[in-house]
């Protein structure tokens, strides 16, 4: 197992193997269950310029195959992170990739401008999938002009590479992907959660506080599985495959159809140490199978028929 | 804190809507202290783990008790968990009580499944020979728990159902106050009841006394990174958010913002 | 319990309950297994105007709590439907929602028509999830303007009540949903399934011969919930909703928050009786807890808090 | 057809891969044909139904049997089905095998699983004085099941497997040629492999011997109405669309089209 390849490529950065957290689902509070040396990289929870509080609770409820999630990006704003947040990540040799949210093009541009000058920061990672509050309050990733304005204003004012985080609730999450590498996008996260409601029959009210949330886990598989074999068809950017990876089999699945590294987030609130459970099952498919490069993988699923992509 | 997969030692129902759970705690190296809590993997069909509290902490023959309301999907494939086979659970998790040294009679006032928490706590006191009144409320006389067991530790316990009309706020209120009254009360601790948390608190405000409750919340990772389980700290004049997985469950009640 | 009100009005057409099958997952097959008097609609599968031949196998996988289909809409041709299917059902006092698919906005109008004309037909369900051939062959249903053209095409042919399904692969399906309800559509479906994807790692091939295919069951349901909320924000047209409807309490849960009726397709493969055994459970769940009449649970989901609309 | 509880008297490994399934059938009032099949829901665990098709019926004793092959999420789970729990099969589903009266003796080719679905023919063809001469192929030995019921039933068997290197595709050309120059065989029937079912076709084609296939495919309803499981058929030059659910499984071998 010592002569397996696992590092792979995002853009720029070089990651010592395709496993990294999700943001929103990792933290240092982790510290001591797993070694954070051992991950692709470390992706802290998104932060916003200034401090916010976050959703009214109940802030997590169980679906089907899942959980829905309305949290509100609660943050003590970008000053505490990079005094408080990044020096806790400085003793591990992993890049950190910072997720950052904000209500304008413009916010996004400042944040980045002060996340760059931090040198323990090794990517920006767009959480685009948050409202643009001066707009008509949908997610910049929901329009593909302003995804490529979001994109491009952040690469104007960084060299670090820029990871676009897509959101799901589109028509054509391959005309969001190609406005983000039009923009500048060194890479494509595919994707942020699926918008979702719970009610509690008996109750009648939302399981959610915020009544909407986010789906996650292994539920919406097959959905981002289907996005980014679509992403992969028109651009050669370096995908991050993200949504209901709980098992090494899921990071497999998703290599195949084109990305190039995945996140993991709520597999680690059902298995504390899914983060290295799934890069040893990596290791030992490899093994088992012969595939010294974890690059090998990357969009070789077998596609037989000239397929209609409908349904 | 870690996960573990514990051989089950028993697993049954000890009255209509609460079962006990018993664990092989050989494992577990860390220390567990009452208020703590376990996220519990309930059963393959339940996606999320479900947090309990301890409830009892047996050192010499190395078990580990839990005592769970059957509610929902989680606890009710729970049940279903047989001796002999494993459970994952993740944890010793949070912060437990705080018993000071200097007290020697401390008020114990549970509802419910919050029996549950308290009861480590009171075994905890019995250990050290501090003096505990507990006031229990249930719903009937058949969801008051462990009254014997607390007994026996030598706690002094007060009854209150809504079966015999004795648990609505004000007799809990004249209660306490005769039990402040008669007692030199130097703590209180409390959990299971938003309503009863609200009386305490106000009581507690009014006599300044120290008094520590355990909180719930709906929890994603119960290891402090999803901010999915927080409350407000209200101190002087500033109020800040923090997890009840993590800062907690356990908080000081009289800063504690119950909503 | 006989007097439970579970009469349901879509458009002109009185239902006398609102539990009845999803296209597709429904056919005469099932005569033996369930009474179809039982039924609040009968809802055969979509036909074609010119018969088809369908997909390759396999035409469905399992996904974690649900699974994809790809059946390309195998079909023996409107005329054969005409003379052959709709016969079965004559003897059934439920009415009949024919739902139809077509390749162009002229054949919906053409099939309309035809159906139309058959005194057993009680409405039309219009499948503008598939895609349009003449355009650039994304589903109809994912484009605010021909979704209105096709609803209304249809309209200026037919008298009969018009159902719109949805597809839920769109940024915005309140925008889809009033662009049916400006053509005059008398009611929407929500929804029919998600684009999806699954790869069996060890062959590498994708599981349904198709590539993709469209995720039905549980595990959609909460984006399913989350839509027919948002649909019902902007309109009063009633709702079918449709994805991931296991149990009663499914059901309850999507009238909560506003759907008028549902469909059952996924769950009759599960358990082959879920259509009769579902109503029952309403049935009893209205006993139990003093709600007379069905109708008055639609959309009284209790919103507390002024919520903001994002994740 | 119908969805059944039916009560778990027996499940047992029977060789590596293979596990056997005893079940009350006293529920069912349908009769049951070999070649049918039921839809069981193996586990909460996994979604969709399996299709299995009959193995044995015992009509004295009530009771039906299924031979099956531990694959993947469906049959793993099953394994874990114990004796005395209920199990929810839908059926009995589909055409059985046609066993016409003028025919005295037939040709079993099977390979793996597809033994389960032909010994119940086998059974009822010995029950009908039917001669039966089976040649089963399996990878290993230890896959070859049923070997021994099958000869108390007096059938004839022949057994190849690639452990021995007897089972590839010449040497069974080679030994059905034989069987039939030797035999007055009136009828073949197949199951459980596109490599023999396509060389059995080729074979029954030239001698214009009747024959049968039990197909598998990937399943939705299992009765008929999703069009899932679709194969096509080929009759003079018409080509047309069956469901093996409903029209099958069992086919005329010399119609359909293998892929
Ligand atoms: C720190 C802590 C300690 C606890 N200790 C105990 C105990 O010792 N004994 C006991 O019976 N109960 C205890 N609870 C409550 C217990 O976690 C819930 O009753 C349980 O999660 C319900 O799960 P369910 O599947 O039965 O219900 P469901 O209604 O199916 O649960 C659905 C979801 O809501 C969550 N949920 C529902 N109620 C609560 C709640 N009160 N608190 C947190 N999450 C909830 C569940 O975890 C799950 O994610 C404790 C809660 C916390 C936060
Ligand atoms: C009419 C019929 C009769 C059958 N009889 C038997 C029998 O007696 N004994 C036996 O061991 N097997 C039999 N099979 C095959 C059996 O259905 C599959 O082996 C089984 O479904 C695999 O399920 P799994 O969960 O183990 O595998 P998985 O790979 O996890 O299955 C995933 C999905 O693919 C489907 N699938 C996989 N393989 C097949 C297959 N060969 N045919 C149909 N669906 C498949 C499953 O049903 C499931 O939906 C029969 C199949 C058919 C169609
Ligand atoms: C509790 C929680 C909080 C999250 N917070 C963030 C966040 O702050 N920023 C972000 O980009 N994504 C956030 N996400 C989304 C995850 O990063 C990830 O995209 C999603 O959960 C799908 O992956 P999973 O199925 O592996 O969890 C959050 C998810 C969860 C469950
Ligand atoms: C096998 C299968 C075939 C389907 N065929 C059709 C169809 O012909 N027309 C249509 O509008 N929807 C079709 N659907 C979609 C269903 O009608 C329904 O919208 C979807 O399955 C979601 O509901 P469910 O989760 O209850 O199954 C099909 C679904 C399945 C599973
Ligand atoms: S549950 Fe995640 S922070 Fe407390
Ligand atoms: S499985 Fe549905 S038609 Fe055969």
């Amino acid at each position: 197992m010592d002569h397996l390849q696992l590092g792979v490529k995002i853009g720029h950065l070089y990651l010592k193997n395709p496993i990294m957290p999700a943001s929103g689902a990792f933290g240092f509070e982790m510290e001591t269950l797993i070694d954070f040396n051992n991950l692709g990289a470390i992706v802290p929870k998104s932060i916003t310029k200034h401090p916010r509080g976050g959703n009214a609770t109940p802030r997590v409820c169980e679906v089907n195959g899942g959980m829905i999630n309305s949290i509100g990006i609660q943050s003590k704003g970008v000053d505490y992170y990079v005094k408080e947040i990044l020096p806790h990540y400085e003793r591990y040799d992993t890049p950190l990739i910072s997720s950052i949210s904000a209500d304008s093009v413009e916010e996004f541009a400042e944040m980045a401008e002060i996340i760059s000058r931090e040198s323990i920061v090794s990517g920006i990672e767009l959480n685009i999938s948050c409202p643009n509050l001066k707009g008509n309050g949908k997610a910049f990733g929901m329009d593909a002009a302003l995804s490529y304005n979001v994109v491009k204003k952040v690469k104007d004012v960084t060299d670090k590479p820029i990871i676009a985080k897509l959101t799901p609730n589109v028509t054509s999450i391959q005309e969001i992907a190609l406005a983000c590498e039009k923009g500048g996008a060194d890479a494509l996260n595919v994707a942020n959660t699926f918008l979702a409601m719970a009610v509690d029959i008996y109750t009648r009210e939302p399981k959610i506080g915020n009544v909407l949330g986010g789906i996650s886990g292994p539920a919406i598989k097959p959905l981002i599985v289907r996005m980014i074999y679509q992403v992969r068809k028109v651009t050669n950017l370096p995908i991050i495959g993200c949504g209901g990876v709980m098992t090494w089999e899921d990071v497999v699945e998703m290599l195949l159809v084109g990305a190039n590294a995945v996140q993991v987030g709520t597999a680690s609130f059902i298995n504390p140490t899914a983060l290295p459970d799934i890069l040893e099952g990596l290791k030992e498919y490899m093994t088992a199978n012969g595939v010294k490069d974890i690059n090998e993988l990357v969009g070789k699923v077998n596609i037989k028929h000239n397929q209609v992509e409908s349904i | 804190m870690k996960p573990y997969d514990l051989k089950i030692i028993s697993n049954v129902r000890v009255s209509e809507r609460y079962w006990h759970l018993k664990l092989d705690a050989r494992p577990i190296a860390d220390s567990i202290r009452p208020g703590q809590f376990f996220n519990i993997k309930c059963a393959d069909l339940a996606f999320l783990r479900r947090p309990f509290s301890i409830y009892r902490i047996n050192k010499e023959e190395k078990t580990i008790e839990f005592l769970y309301l059957v509610k929902g999907n989680g606890t009710v494939h729970l049940t279903e968990a047989a001796p002999g086979e494993y459970l994952n659970i993740f944890g010793p998790l949070g912060n437990g009580f705080e018993l000071k040294k200097e007290w020697n009679t401390v008020l114990l006032l549970a509802r419910g499944v919050g029996i549950a928490t308290l009861a480590a706590l009171a075994q905890e006191a019995a250990a050290n020979q501090v003096t505990c009144i507990a006031v229990l409320s249930a719903r009937t006389n058949n969801d008051l728990l462990s009254t014997e067991m607390l007994e026996r530790l030598g706690v002094e316990v007060y009854k209150v159902t809504e079966e015999d009309g004795t648990s609505d706020v004000e007799a809990v209120e004249k209660l306490i106050e005769n039990l402040l009254k008669a007692n030199r009360i130097q703590a209180a601790f409390t959990c299971g009841s938003k309503r009863l948390s609200k009386l305490l608190q106000r009581m507690a405000k009014m006599v300044h006394l120290p008094a520590q409750i355990a909180l719930e919340e709906h929890m994603g990772c119960a290891m402090g990174v999803c901010y999915a389980c927080v409350c407000d700290i209200q101190e002087n004049d500033d109020t800040h958010s923090v997890r009840v997985c993590r800062e907690g469950p356990v908080f000081d009640l009289n800063k504690v913002v119950l909503k």
